[in-house]
This record gives C-alpha cells, sequence and structure tokens, in this order.
C-alpha cells in the first residue's frame, strides 16, 4: 500500500461525497420566481411571515419522508409504487393499536414498522425472485393493501393520545420536529448511500445487474433491503401523518398521491428511472419545489383543481426531460 | 407402451385423451367464466333467468368495454391508466355540457369524444415521442384528468343527465321478441365488440399492435410506423373509455368519482382474459370476457358476503399471479 | 423450483393479510363479529371519555344481529348519549327568537359577549372549507357567497377569503396555518373536514382569531361560536323512526353511508342504529360506504336485491344518490321500499313523480349563510350563542308539495332558505361557485 | 510451425483439453494452450473461432464441458466469475464493465470497499484507489474521484485495469482491448501492457489488428473453428503466416455457380461518399443480378452500412442514387416502400415477432406498406391463405401449419420465414446481413440456393457475412470494409488470404480513388 499524496481539495469533496445537484438551481429560480410573484400578486405574504416558510416544509415533511425511501429504490432500478397504501395502513393501523393510550405508542410503532418491512419484503421478493417488472408488482401490492385495508377498516376505531401528536404539532425551540425528523431521514439516507457498503452496492447493482453479478454482489438480497428501507420510510411518513391527524384514515396516502409525487420528485432530484444514478439530496429539493410551487399557488389563490392539473403536467414533463433522449422505445 | 396398448379400453382412453386435447384448447377464461357463472347462480337463482343474465350483462358492459380499450394498449406493450379519470370526466363533463337541457346531449357526447381522442392523442405522443414509461405517462394523465375535469365542474357534480344522454347506459328496447325488453347497453356492448375484433384481428392494424408489442425493433425493421400505431392504441384506448363513460354515467348518474379505480379494473380483466401484460398477445373476445369474469367475480363477492374492499385485493393478486405466471413459464421456455 | 417460489411468496403475502385481519380485528364473517364488537369496543369507549370532557360517553348496547357488520358500529368518540337526547328534544323546541327567519333562529340560548373583537367595518374574512366536492356543499356555498356579496353592498366585508381543502385534512390543517399566519384575516370561518384531525389546527387558530365552525364540528370548544342545525342525531332518527314505522312488521334495511369518521355522519348513522335496534324487528342487513357516489350506489343496492330477493328499506346518511338507488329498483322493475333521502331537488322530483314512500331528513344548507352572519355580529360586537342550534325541518309527504320547486335544478337542495336574497332564484339555478371574487379591488 | 515452444520458466496458467459446445456449434474443440508470467500472449481468429469462448471459460463465466484448467499448476474448477478473480484471473470485457455515475476509486473497489461495520472509509478507499492508479503510471490521468462518465474511453480502460490490479491479477485477459482507441490511446495501452508484462503478469488479449498484434505480442496462439491451429512466437512468423493459419481450411460446403456477365445489368444502387457517425466516405455499386459480398472484421462497419443502406441509421452525407434518381434513405419504411429488404443478423431481436404466428411474421412487411385499416384478408381467406403457403414453398419452410409461432422453430426455419417476409414484399434489393449465422449446413445451402435464384429473377443482393468460405462462394464481387469504409474492392473468387489482408489493413486493393484518413477511423 503505498500512502502518496492525493489532491487534498479532491478527499475533502469526496469526503463529504455532496455533489450539488443541478436541481438546486431550479429550485432557486422556483422559490425567486415564487417570491416575486408573491410580492406582485399576493401582499408579499410569504416572505414577511416565517410561518408560511416553515409550513412549506411540513408540508414537505411527509412527502420528504417517504420519497427518500423511493429514491433508494429508484436506485436500485425499482420503485414502489405501494408506498401510499402503506402510508394509509401505517396511519390507521397507529390509531387502532394506539386508541388514545399514551403507554401503547411504544408498542404500536413497533408493531407497523415490522409490517412496513414485511411489505417491503414482499416487494423485493416479488421483484427480485418471482421477476416480476416493478411497477406491475407494487402496484398490485398496493391493490392488495387497500383492499385489506378498506375491507377491515371500515371505520375509525381509535386515535393517537396528545402526548403522540407532538410530533406533527410541537417544536424543539424554534424548529418543528418534524423538520428535525425530516433532516434526520435525508441525512441518514444520504449517510447510507454514500457512505455505506450497501449503498455503494445499490448504486452497482442498480447501474447494471449483471456488473453486480459479476463483482459478486449479492444482487437480490440488495434490491430487497432497498425495498424494505423504501416501506420504512412510508410508515415513517404515515406515523407523521397520523400525528397530524390524530386519527388515521385509509384515504390518507392515495388522497396525497404520495406515490406518484414521491416518484415524481425523485426523478425531478435527478434520479434516473433506470436506476444506479441519483441521491437523496436532489430528492428533497424535488420536494422542496413541490411544497414551494403548492405554497405559491395557494397563496396566489389558484384554483385547487387547477393545481392537481399542474402537478400531473410537471410529473410527466419532469419524467420526460430525463428519458426523451433516450435511444430505446418506451411502452 | 407396449402394455399401454393392451388395456382394453384404450379407445375410450384415446377418445378422453382427443376431447382433452380440444378442451386444452379452448381459452382458460371461457372456463373460468363458466365456473364462476355457475357458481353465482347457484347462489343468486334470480342470476340464472334470462332478465337477469341481461341485467348483469348491462353492468359488466362497461368494465369489458374499458378492458378492450385497455387491450390495445396493453397488447401494444404499454398500460393507460388514465382511463377511469376520462371516464369520470365523461360524466361530469356531460352533466355540465347538458345542463339540464335534452337538447344538448348529443352534442356533450360529441364534444367528450372529441376530449377523448386529444387524451389519447396525448397519451400517445407522450410515450412515443417523450419516451415517457407509459405507467408515469398515464398515471400523469389521471391526475391531469381529473383535476381538469373538477376545475370545470368547479369540483362538484353540475347539471344533470338527462335521460336521453342516459339512454345508452340504463335504457331498454321494449317488445324484443324472446327477450321481452333488452337493455340498449348491452347492443353498445356487442357493437364494440363486434368492431373491435373486427380492427384487432382482421385489419392490419391489429396485427402490427401485436407486432410491436411482442418486438418495436423488428416491426420497425419490417416498415411498420410504430409510434403511430403505438398512439393509434392509447386513441381507442381513450375512445373506448368515453363510451364506457357515457354508459356508466348513463346507468348511474353524475358522481365525480365515477370512474374511481376502473383503470386497475380494466387491467385486471385484460390480464384474466389471457392477454401478456407488455404486449404481444391477446384477443378482443377473450377480453371481453375476462371484463364479464371480473364483475361475475365482483358478484360472487356480494354473494358471499364479503366485504366490498377486498376486490381491490383480489384484483392485485390477480394481477401479480399472472405476471409471475407469464414470467415463470417464459423462463421455462429460454 | 419456480413453482416453489411462487408458492413462497404467495404464503408470505397471504400471511401479511392474516396479520393485517388480526390486528385490525375483524373483517371476518359477520356473526363472529357480532359477538366479538362489544367487548372489543368497551375499551375504545373508556378513552374516549377520557379525551373527550364535555361528551359523556354510553355504554354500548348490545348489538342487534341484523346489525353484524363492523362498518356498522359508531366510533364512540361521536358518540354521547346526552346529546342523542337532547337533539331528539330540540325537534320538538320552539325556537327562543321565533319571529327572526329561521336561519337566525336560535334553539338555546346561550349567548357569549363578543365585545373584544368590536371593529370598524369593512371586515375581511377568511374562509377555511373542507371542499366544495358535492352538492350538498355547493348549494351551501353558493347560498354563503350570495349573502357576502349582500353584505359587501352593505359595505360590512371587505374582502372574503375562499380556502379550499379539496377534501383533505392534510390540506385543511395548512391552510388554516397559513391563513392565521397571513394575518389577512379578521374573523376565520372554518368548516372541518373532518372532527378528529382539525382538532388541533382550529385550537391554534382560537389563539390568535375570532373563529366561526360550522356545519361538522371539532373535539374542543374553543371557536367563538360553533353553530349548525340540530344535527346528525335529529337526522340519523328522522329517517329510521320513518322506517320503523312504515315496516310495521319488520323487514330488512340496507344503510348507506358516504365515508367514515365524520362526526355528523357519525352521529347520523349512531341514531339510525339506536333506533333498529330498538325496534327489533328491523335486520339491518348491509352497511356499505358509497362515496357519494351514484353509479356505486345503484351497483350496491342491485349487489343487495341480488343478494336478499328484496330490501325492504334504504336508509342513507346522505340523500345525495338517493335516486340512484330507487333507479336500482326501477330496473329491476320491484316496488320501491320505504326510502330516506335527503331534501335535494331530483330526489323531491322523483319521490313525487314516482309516488314513493319516502322522508327527507335534512341538514339545511342555509347554515353557510348563517356563518357568515355569525361572523359578522361577532365583529360588530354583537352577543352570539356559544353553540348556535339551527332548527331542523324535514320534508314529508304532507310538506312535498312546499319544498319541492319544479322550476330550480336537479342538484338545488331545498332548505337554503335563500328565497329573501337579491339574486333569487337565478344564481340558484346556475350554481356556478366559480364566478365570485375573494378579494374587492 | 513449432507447436510447442520450449520455455525456461513453468506456465502460470495452462488449459488442457477444452470442449465447449452451444446448442448447433462446437465452440471450442480439444483445445490446450499454456500461458507464462511476463510474456503477452496473442489469440487471434476469425469470427467464431472460438476466442471469446476460450477467454470466458478461463475467467470461470463459462463452464467447460470437459478438459482442465491449470492454475499455478493446481487444477481449478470455477463455477462464477468471483472465484476465478479470487485466484487473479482477471477479464477485460469488450463493452465496458464501469458503472458510469460512480467515481473512480467506487468503481476499483466496486463490492470489496474497504468498511468496518459496513460503513465505507471513504478516504481509505480514494487513497487505495490512488495507489492503484499509481502502481499502473496513470495516477496524474486519472483522479480517484472522477467519475467514469467523465473519463474517455481509454481511460475507462485504463481504470479497468487499476481493477484487475487491485484483484491482484496474475492473469489478466483483455477480449479486444483496443479496438475503440485512437492510435495515440493505443500507445497509451501498449505501453502499459509493456510495464505490467515485466511485473511478472500474463497478459492474454485478443485482437483483430494484426499489426498491433506484431508490434506487442511475444506468442500469438491461432483458433480456427474452435480448434487450436497452433502457438507461434511472434519473432518466428510474419503476419501472412498469421492470416494463412486462420482462414487455411478445407471447403465442407457446396455453393450454387456464380452469376454470368449476362446475368448482371444495370446499377440500381449507387452511394457516393457516404458518411455517417459510424461510416466514412463509402463508395459502393449495385447491379442488378449480382450478389455483392462485404466482407470485414468484426467493428469494421459492415452491419452500419447495412443499416445505413435500410435507412435504420441513415447516411449524413453524402449521395445516393436508386434506380438512376438520387435520393435519400430516411427510414425502414422508406426503404421498404422503395422495394428494399434487409435480412438482420439477430433473428431473434431484430427479424421475428416471436410469439406471433409464422402467417403474420411473413406478411409483416408487406401489411406495413399496406392501408392500417385495411383487412388482413382483403381478397378472401383462401386467397391469403394460398399467399402464404406459397412462399413457405418458395423458401422450403416445413411447418405443419403457418398458425406456430415464430420461437418455435429452428434456427434455419426462423430465418426462412424472415426470407419470406421480403418476398412477400417484392423486394428487389436484398440486404443479408449474416444469412447463414447459426444455422444447420442444410438450411445453409438450401438458403444460398434461394439467394443465388433471387439473382436470377432480377434481384440485386448485398451479402454481408463473417465466414469467408460464404463470402467467396456466394459473392460475383467482393468489398472489404476496413475502419468504416470500404478498405478495397476484390473480383469474385479471391482468396481467403487476400481478403484478410484488406480486412486486417494490411494491404490495400482500391479500385477506385477512395481517400482515406486512417485517423478518422471509428470515432
Amino acid at each position: 500500500m503505498t500512502t502518496e499524496s492525493i489532491p487534498a481539495d479532491e478527499i475533502k469533496r469526496s469526503k463529504l461525497g455532496i455533489r450539488i445537484p443541478p436541481v438546486y438551481y431550479f429550485l432557486v429560480i422556483i422559490t425567486v420566481g415564487g417570491l416575486i410573484l408573491d410580492i406582485l400578486f399576493a401582499k408579499g405574504n410569504i416572505i414577511s411571515n416565517p410561518t408560511i416558510l416553515t409550513n412549506i416544509l411540513i408540508r414537505s415533511v411527509a412527502l420528504g419522508i417517504v420519497a427518500v425511501g423511493q429514491t433508494f429504490v429508484m436506485i436500485g432500478a425499482s420503485i414502489d409504487l405501494s408506498v401510499a397504501y402503506t402510508i394509509s395502513l401505517t396511519a390507521v393501523m397507529t390509531s387502532q393499536l394506539m386508541q388514545g393510550d399514551p403507554e401503547r405508542v411504544p408498542m404500536a410503532i413497533i408493531l407497523v414498522f415490522v409490517i412496513g418491512a414485511v411489505i417491503g419484503l414482499v416487494n423485493g421478493l416479488i421483484v427480485t425472485k418471482l421477476n416480476v417488472n416493478p411497477f406491475i408488482a407494487t402496484l398490485g401490492t398496493g391493490l392488495i393493501i387497500a383492499g385489506i385495508l378498506n375491507g377491515t377498516f371500515a371505520n375509525f376505531k381509535g386515535s393517537v393520545p396528545k402526548s403522540f401528536r407532538a410530533l406533527g404539532y410541537e417544536s424543539l425551540g424554534p424548529i418543528p420536529i418534524s423538520i428535525i425528523i425530516l433532516i434526520a431521514v435525508v441525512v441518514l439516507g444520504w449517510f447510507i448511500l454514500s457512505w455505506t457498503k450497501f449503498g455503494a452496492h445499490l448504486y452497482g447493482v442498480g447501474g447494471s445487474r449483471e456488473l453486480g453479478r459479476l463483482s459478486g454482489l449479492r444482487t437480490s438480497r440488495t434490491i430487497i433491503v432497498a425495498h424494505i428501507i423504501c416501506s420504512l420510510t412510508a410508515v415513517l411518513s404515515g406515523l407523521f401523518i397520523v400525528s397530524r391527524l390524530g386519527s388515521g384514515a385509509p384515504w390518507v396516502g392515495p388522497d396525497g398521491i404520495y406515490d406518484l409525487e414521491s416518484v415524481a420528485t425523485t426523478v425531478i432530484g435527478g434520479t434516473a428511472l433506470s436506476g444506479g444514478r441519483g441521491g437523496v439530496f436532489g430528492t428533497l429539493a424535488g420536494v422542496l419545489i413541490f411544497g414551494v410551487i403548492d405554497t405559491v399557488f395557494n397563496q396566489l389563490g389558484v384554483d385547487t383543481y387547477l393545481k392537481t392539473v399542474f402537478r400531473g403536467a410537471i410529473i410527466i414533463l419532469a419524467v420526460a426531460s430525463y428519458s426523451f433522449r433516450s435511444k430505446r422505445e418506451a411502452a | 407402451m407396449t402394455t399401454l396398448e393392451k388395456i382394453p379400453s384404450r379407445q375410450m382412453t384415446g377418445i378422453l385423451v382427443t376431447i382433452w386435447k380440444r378442451v386444452k384448447k379452448i381459452p382458460p377464461v371461457y372456463l373460468i367464466f363458466l365456473v364462476i357463472i355457475i357458481g353465482v347462480s347457484y347462489l343468486n337463482p334470480n342470476f340464472a333467468t334470462l332478465n337477469g343474465m341481461l341485467l348483469f350483462l348491462r353492468r359488466a358492459s362497461p368494465l369489458a368495454i374499458l378492458a378492450i380499450g385497455q387491450l390495445f394498449v396493453v397488447a401494444s406493450g404499454g398500460f393507460d391508466l388514465s382511463q377511469g379519470s376520462l371516464v369520470t370526466l365523461t360524466v361530469i363533463g356531460s352533466a355540465l355540457i347538458i345542463y339540464n337541457n335534452e337538447e344538448n346531449s348529443y352534442i356533450a357526447i360529441m364534444i367528450l369524444l372529441g376530449i377523448g381522442i386529444i387524451i389519447g392523442l396525448v397519451n400517445g405522443v407522450v410515450v412515443s415521442y417523450l419516451k415517457v414509461p407509459s405507467l408515469i405517462a398515464t398515471l400523469g394523465m389521471l391526475l391531469l384528468v381529473k383535476g381538469g375535469g373538477l376545475y370545470w365542474t368547479g369540483g362538484a357534480p353540475k347539471g344533470y343527465l338527462t335521460e336521453n344522454w342516459r339512454y345508452f347506459g340504463r335504457g331498454f328496447i321494449e317488445n324484443v321478441p324472446v327477450f321481452g325488453r333488452f337493455p340498449v347497453a348491452v347492443i353498445v356492448f356487442l357493437i364494440v365488440v363486434v368492431i373491435m375484433t373486427i380492427l384487432f384481428h382482421k385489419t392490419n392494424l391489429g396485427k402490427q399492435i401485436l407486432a410491436i408489442g411482442d418486438n418495436p425493433r423488428a416491426s420497425q425493421l419490417s416498415g411498420v410506423k410504430v409510434k403511430l400505431i403505438r398512439i393509434i392504441a392509447f386513441l381507442i384506448s381513450a375512445f373506448l373509455s368515453v363510451v364506457a363513460g357515457v354508459m356508466i354515467g348513463g346507468y348511474g348518474g353524475t358522481s365525480i368519482l365515477a370512474g374511481e379505480g376502473l383503470e386497475m379494473q380494466s387491467v385486471s380483466a385484460v390480464v384474466i382474459g389471457g392477454a401478456l401484460l407488455l404486449g404481444g398477445k391477446g384477443s378482443v373476445p377473450e377480453v371481453a370476457i375476462g371484463g364479464l369474469t371480473l364483475e361475475a367475480i365482483f358478484s360472487l363477492l356480494n354473494l358471499l358476503g364479503l366485504p366490498k374492499p377486498y376486490r381491490d385485493a383480489v384484483q392485485g393478486l390477480i394481477i401479480i399471479g399472472a405476471v409471475a405466471y407469464a414470467a415463470i413459464t417464459s423462463k421455462r421456455r429460454d | 423450483m419456480f413453482k416453489k417460489k411462487l408458492y413462497m411468496v404467495l404464503s408470505l403475502v397471504m400471511l401479511a393479510a392474516f396479520v393485517l385481519s388480526a390486528c385490525g380485528g375483524g373483517e371476518a364473517p359477520a356473526e363472529e363479529v357480532a359477538v366479538e364488537a362489544p367487548a372489543e369496543e368497551a375499551p375504545a369507549a373508556e378513552e374516549a371519555e377520557a379525551e373527550t370532557e364535555e361528551e359523556e360517553v354510553a355504554e354500548e348496547a348490545p348489538a342487534n344481529p341484523g346489525l353484524a357488520m363492523d362498518a356498522a358500529a359508531v366510533a364512540m368518540q361521536f358518540w354521547s348519549d346526552d346529546l342523542y337526547e337532547e337533539s331528539i328534544i330540540f325537534m320538538d323546541t320552539e325556537p327562543i327568537n321565533p319571529d327572526a327567519p329561521v336561519y337566525l333562529q336560535s334553539l338555546l340560548d346561550n349567548k357569549v359577549d363578543t365585545s373584544q373583537y368590536k371593529m370598524e367595518p369593512p371586515f375581511d374574512i377568511c374562509f377555511s372549507n373542507a371542499g366544495v366536492n358535492n352538492q350538498w356543499r355547493v348549494t351551501g356555498y353558493v347560498t354563503m357567497r350570495e349573502q357576502v356579496e349582500q353584505l359587501r353592498a352593505e359595505g360590512l366585508v371587505g374582502n372574503f377569503i375562499h380556502v379550499d381543502a379539496e377534501g383533505s385534512d392534510e390540506k385543511q390543517i395548512t391552510d388554516i396555518s397559513d391563513l392565521v399566519a397571513g394575518g389577512q384575516c379578521d374573523v376565520l370561518i372554518i368548516s372541518p373536514n373532518t372532527s378528529e384531525a382539525l382538532t388541533p389546527a382550529v385550537e391554534q387558530a382560537c389563539e390568535v382569531l375570532p373563529t366561526v365552525v360550522f356545519d361538522r364540528g371539532v373535539l374542543t370548544d374553543c371557536p367563538t361560536t360553533f353553530l349548525k342545525t340540530i344535527g346528525g342525531y335529529a337526522f340519523g332518527y328522522d329517517g329510521a323512526k320513518f322506517i320503523v314505522d312504515n315496516l310495521p312488521d319488520g323487514g330488512n334495511v340496507l344503510a348507506l353511508r358516504i365515508l367514515p369518521g365524520v362526526d355528523v355522519l357519525e352521529q347520523r348513522w349512531g341514531a339510525a342504529r339506536k333506533v333498529f335496534e330498538e325496534a327489533g324487528n328491523i335486520s339491518v342487513v348491509g352497511v356499505e360506504f358509497n362515496d357519494y357516489s351514484g353509479p356505486k350506489t345503484k351497483t350496491i343496492v342491485s349487489d343487495y336485491i341480488d343478494r336478499f330477493g328484496y330490501i325492504d328499506a334504504i336508509w342513507m346518511d346522505a340523500g345525495g344518490p338517493a335516486v340512484a338507488a330507487l333507479e336500482a329498483y326501477e330496473d329491476l322493475g320491484l316496488d320501491f321500499p320505504v326510502m330516506v333521502g335527503e331534501d335535494q331537488m331530483d330526489y323531491l322530483k322523483y319521490w313525487k313523480e314516482m309516488d314513493v314512500t319516502a322522508i327527507a331528513p335534512t341538514f339545511p344548507t342555509f347554515q353557510w349563510r348563517t356563518a357568515v352572519l355569525a361572523a359578522v355580529m361577532i365583529l360588530q360586537g354583537e352577543p352570539v350563542d356559544a353553540r348556535w342550534v339551527l332548527p331542523q325541518p324535514h320534508v314529508t309527504q304532507e310538506n312535498l308539495d312546499q319544498y319541492y320547486l319544479p322550476d330550480m335544478p336537479p342538484l338545488y337542495y331545498a332548505l337554503s332558505s335563500a328565497e329573501d336574497m337579491d339574486n333569487w332564484p337565478d344564481v340558484w339555478k346556475e350554481l356556478d361557485t366559480t364566478v365570485y371574487k375573494d378579494v374587492i379591488e | 510451425m513449432a507447436q510447442d515452444l520450449m520455455t525456461e520458466k513453468e506456465p502460470l496458467m495452462e488449459v488442457r483439453n477444452i470442449n465447449k459446445a452451444f446448442p448447433g456449434v462446437q465452440a471450442l474443440d480439444n483445445v490446450s494452450v499454456a500461458f507464462y508470467p511476463g510474456e503477452v500472449h496473442a489469440v487471434v481468429g476469425e469470427n467464431g473461432a472460438g476466442k471469446s469462448t476460450l477467454m470466458k471459460v478461463m475467467a470461470g463465466a463459462y463452464k467447460s464441458d470437459s478438459g482442465t484448467i491449470l492454475f499455478q499448476g493446481e487444477i481449478e474448477s470455477f463455477n462464477h466469475p468471483v472465484e476465478a478473480q479470487e485466484m487473479g484471473i482477471s477479464i477485460i470485457y469488450q463493452e465496458f464493465n464501469l458503472l458510469p455515475e460512480r467515481t473512480v476509486a467506487q468503481n476499483i473497489f466496486l463490492g470489496r470497499e474497504p468498511a468496518k461495520i459496513g460503513i465505507v472509509n471513504l478516504r481509505q478507499l480514494n487513497k487505495q484507489a490512488h495507489a492503484v492508479l499509481k502502481e499502473i503510471g496513470v495516477d496524474s490521468m486519472i483522479s480517484p474521484t472522477a467519475l467514469a462518465s467523465s473519463l474517455s474511453v481509454a481511460e475507462q480502460q485504463l481504470v479497468e485495469i487499476a481493477k484487475a490490479i487491485s484483484l491482484d491479477a496474475k492473469v489478466l485477459i483483455m477480449d479486444e482491448p483496443t479496438a475503440s482507441l485512437t492510435s495515440t490511446e493505443v500507445k497509451l495501452l501498449n505501453d502499459l501492457i509493456s510495464r505490467l508484462k515485466t511485473k511478472g503478469l500474463a497478459l492474454i488479449f485478443i485482437s483483430h489488428r494484426l499489426s498491433e498484434v506484431f508490434e506487442i505480442a511475444d506468442k500469438i496462439t491461432v483458433l480456427k473453428d474452435g480448434q487450436h491451429v497452433g502457438t507461434v512466437n511472434t519473432k518466428e512468423v510474419t503476419s501472412e503466416d498469421i492470416v494463412y493459419m486462420m482462414v487455411g481450411r478445407v471447403l465442407d460446403h457446396y455453393f450454387p455457380p456464380l452469376g454470368s456477365s449476362e446475368d448482371f445489368g444495370d446499377v440500381v444502387l449507387r452511394v457516393k461518399d457516404g458518411s455517417n457517425n459510424f461510416l466514412n466516405s463509402v463508395y459502393l455499386e449495385l447491379r442488378k443480378g449480382e450478389i455483392l459480398g462485404i466482407a470485414g472484421l468484426q467493428g469494421s462497419g459492415r452491419t452500419e452500412l447495412a443499416q445505413a443502406l435500410f435507412g435504420v441509421v441513415p447516411f449524413k452525407s453524402g449521395e445516393i442514387e436508386l434506380r438512376g434518381k438520387p435520393t435519400a434513405i430516411k427510414n425502414p419504411f422508406w426503404a421498404i416502400s422503395r422495394r428494399i429488404g434487409f435480412v438482420t443478423e439477430d433473428r431473434k431481436a431484430e427479424g421475428l415477432i416471436l410469439i406471433q404466428p409464422i402467417r403474420d411474421n411473413m406478411l409483416l412487411a408487406i401489411r406495413s406498406l399496406q392501408s392500417l385499416f385495411a383487412f388482413i384478408h382483403q381478397d378472401g381467406i383462401r386467397q391469403s391463405r394460398n399467399m402464404v403457403s406459397a412462399l413457405g414453398e418458395q423458401v422450403d419452410i416445413r411447418v405443419d401449419s403457418y398458425g406456430k409461432e415464430a420461437q418455435d422453430l429452428s434456427g434455419g426455419n426462423q430465418q426462412k420465414v424472415v426470407l419470406s417476409k421480403w418476398l412477400a414484399s417484392e423486394s428487389e434489393i436484398f440486404i443479408f446481413d449474416e444469412p447463414t449465422r447459426g444455422i444447420d449446413v442444410e438450411s445453409k445451402a438450401r438458403i444460398h440456393d434461394i439467394i443465388r435464384g433471387l439473382t436470377k429473377q432480377g434481384v440485386a443482393v448485398i451479402m454481408i457475412s463473417s465466414e469467408l468460405p460464404e463470402i467467396i462462394g456466394m459473392s460475383d464481387r467482393i468489398l472489404v470494409m476496413h475502419e468504416g469504409t470500404i478498405g478495397g474492392e476484390l473480383p469474385a473468387e479471391s482468396s481467403e488470404t487476400d481478403i484478410m489482408l484488406v480486412a486486417t489493413g494490411q494491404n490495400n486493393h482500391r479500385t477506385s480513388s477512395i481517400s482515406v484518413d486512417p485517423e478518422r477511423g471509428e470515432k
């Protein structure tokens, strides 16, 4: 082993492992544009009011957490469209299990995480062992979860205790707990992707499964773990949502379009649909872009349904901006 | 071998083998349909009557029509998940255009068919030229159409569907010999099946849709205009979605949820009908029966007293199971 | 080899399903649940009691064998025997101000002082709306906006900022937070999407602004006024009582509900369930959620007719799709059931033309204009009832002709009490929610 | 030529009596070769000679049917490439195996990251990568933290070599390492190879460029048809010797008689100075009734020429005349509507719609020329049935039903289906790319007869093949491609040696005044 000097700046840069994804320029442009619109047409409420800025972040928390998980599976060249229902399941199960009793909180949290892990495991197994296209596999598991959920919990039977609702409403000093959680999840996601063997292998398997095999990686296991991580983030997202809502309803996930939006924000953040490329910081920017657009639209009083139209268009265009150069036919 | 031949009843076995070979050639969906129909009839004798069957057909027709539309896209290798939202748009959009005025009914249907064609065109162009995977493209379109429809009507159904508009989904032709009264919806269904069967199985278009679904590269090298064919497939799916929308609205009236979840039901029906997801194989009559079968399965679940939401779970299992089965059998082939 | 894997994965899926079902506590067959349900409900009841102080929680009555389904259970945090009893009394109570128009009448005198909020007009009013996503809300919203326009003409109202939550709890929570933070509002009107979820957001708003909550409630008494007509218990009781009275020999009842988890709707069903249970000879063969969708309703009703041969009565917690339910009978050539709908015009028309044995309990849309009027009263320093109970008439065969207005569109709700407004009836014929301006230039 | 070369050293790696068969082909037939440390060993041979198969067997990617592999004197049997890697045998494939979005260091140590409890020590990773790059002397060129996608092709190759070195490779196998490099880059690579040689590695590489083989290889092994022709010391032979070893074979196949001059008609297709990203100033003339054979090594642009003529990847510049009229071939549909047919090299990926019936495959091209909404049985079912069976008889497809799926046919029958597709669309210009690859002998002869039969009906044929006997046996004229352009034109019945000399760039028999800048080869 030779230990000659390497140019110092390179070590530094690579040690942090952060390259600013180009999407941040887009985020800055959107934010500045939004603020200008806001000042021109809505009396500058956003800039003059820190609460609204915090609200952008809180609005982004639920989506942000699950989008981090989605980033994992998409780097592994898979996808998870069942997250919306996993979120619903978590929200409903949590309030069901807690029954408003603070003592049941730890038990409930552990149980929903276990259920999340099982969902991720099943998704991963179907994708890797049964070779089912991940789109179809996770749409299918999503339907199964939805069916069981709606069939089983036709009614609300519980709620979360006040202490648990702190997660959604309280602040630690000036910073809301939910934002701390989002930041923690993003940092953890970044750490796993950039600093662990698993992260390195995930990029390898996602970039080329064949190469992964030739390099002696356990390809199936890597993808299964990515799916489990994704489902766990969906569970965390669900916990956050139920803490905001007080009790879970089966429609919170699909209503929030968390499946599509997590995919869209991940793609906007620079993670390739074909895998092997991307990272959580890009995804975070994608999420913030959605949050900013949402808030600006709200302040400008843009019709809510028109916003849904914009969202659909943004999702299609975001994916198109990456896919249209590809030589392969899409179907 | 020789010992086998000595069995006296070998002629008998021979006949059985031929019968078995014949039976094996029948697409499984017909048998599944038959079994489920028998099950349903057993639980609900009304079902087995002529009138019962017609009423069942009337209810199942929209789903079967949607499934046929979905087949065109699935056979070409894609998915159309914007179907359900287009159904909703048809229902609430028509109500808005009609605005309680009978004379506007047919104009409304024409306008909606036009909108449907535009949406299908956009789907096809986005997939063909922007190369967005159809699952994402049409899911995005789902949001777009849903949001657009709600924006158009202001979030709640406006206006009302008049009886003449609803005729296609709800009406009966009275005094038909043998049948007594015959649902208009079933006539629409039969017309769609006949036209689409001809289009899919008897024209160049159908053959080329199957070709691009199977091998777009080879098709292109044989002169097939892959992008055009793909766009046409999405057009047909969107067109039939509007037709199904007219029937669904006709059956039950306005609702902003009229088409909710129908896209997955139509994909399930296509799978039950024996078509290959990701393209290359499928048959219109079988998929139409697939749609009827799915509706019959729902009836069966209902008669068994299973809560409605379990339908979703059943669909999920059907889709995953079918694709996994296809993946496994094709692997064996290699 | 591959088959083995397939089975492995499928059995895992099934395992997950079982775990879920076990945790959920009884999606399983009807009979079992009927036995289990009360036992399981008991701890829930206790906790709910601890949580909601002002509402006493009753013991769960033994389940009627007919009320077998899980969905039949009423979430305990929404149920109160006292309020139920009180509602039934309210239905026969004379208003304390009988001379006022119906939308300003009050059945319960509990005025609070609002002089602290008194300010100079014009007032900027903000409104966080759960949604304009059904016909009832459209009629209500239009009535409300017309009231605003009239008040603007009088110089009492300036900006009226309307934020639509599109039926999403989460969105409404941030909407309220944005409105409170935005500082543009003198008073905040809230029509909550669901009760439990919106409570903290409303509590936060109460600390900053005078607030008016109407329609659905929240689990706090912090709003300056919470107004609605008598409410869910009366609605549910009304319809169920009508069914019981019209089926003296008992029969099958199908209950159709929009969605779970909303207090007014839970209370409607809770009251109906109680009435059915007490009747003894009524068998509720199914409780289904129809998402307020006509096609879905028609399918459900047809399915139940398939399954049970005939359904004697249909009870609905919201009558929007009532016509779709009746059409299912019409298409099958069957006699109409005893029907509970709502005051929507298409239903009244169908009722009148087809001669159905029917009733229409109402949740009058006039409360939407009351909310605006209450907001203005607060800012003028006039006392309002902390809990403002408005009367809640119902449509019966006797007064059908009074409420059925052939000129009005099918989706109009009869009890808007808008007849005294400037633009009556043209605006209500159009029911266009998009023509109103929030901010005056 | 000396079969066994006496060397004082022990062989580092040795294969003995290796046999490997694929369905229908004996890829390796009793091959034995020894590789010594500190030597550069080139493996040459025609396409399909078994070079890549041998390398893959050595690297553990394939398992041989019989025979033994010795490594440092021990008998080894690899079940997985990773096992061979761990022993010290590394292989660099032709298509690169780097993750474009990962850094050099991450690529080099993929799967072997220095880590404690699963957490990668990035500083250590970069240090180690730097050390490896320094070891092969490229640390000044390549930074460990650079993204692989930011590197040139040559640099990527160096990273692959660094990866092999980091695996402590004792044997380094390279499959055509210079195929896509510029001459400066080739020099860089050759320098590195020389340096690695001095470190005592056994270096094995496959190449088609004989000039470079003679430049750096110490020994050359020649394979032909899966058999070991011989291993020679580079110093003792000339390139002509090697070419003779590569092609010297007995004709085992009867070809139909060549065309005579009265068969040849007017020029139907003429290309002047046609160029695109892959092709460089191509000149070509095709006459009615002739078979124009196109030979050339893999990567010389043969398939790209066919694709340009069929409009798949059209020419960007230059002139095309079709039947005397200037034109441009824009896309396959355009080409087909002008009666050009293309029998592709890869039947399964590009020729057939595998899960559709034979019938539909046969009629695919003609249908694409018809209206979309035209009925498939315009002239009645009987008429179209007759058409299908007539086509089937013409190409001699033997199946019980034309409703059978194309994937259930043998290779020969599949090729006949593809052929009949173009017969149905009445093509007048046929382009064949490897018409008989992977087809049994009998079908081969039948297809050759059909091709010749087509010319008798006035069809013009371009036939690309990497099988020289086929080129020689069939062609009325032979064009040899080299580095994206026509290296030379040869008359009918030229010798294999002549063709190989042009194909390997040893000798230019140019008949037309084509100026080629060799530096501009493939970019």
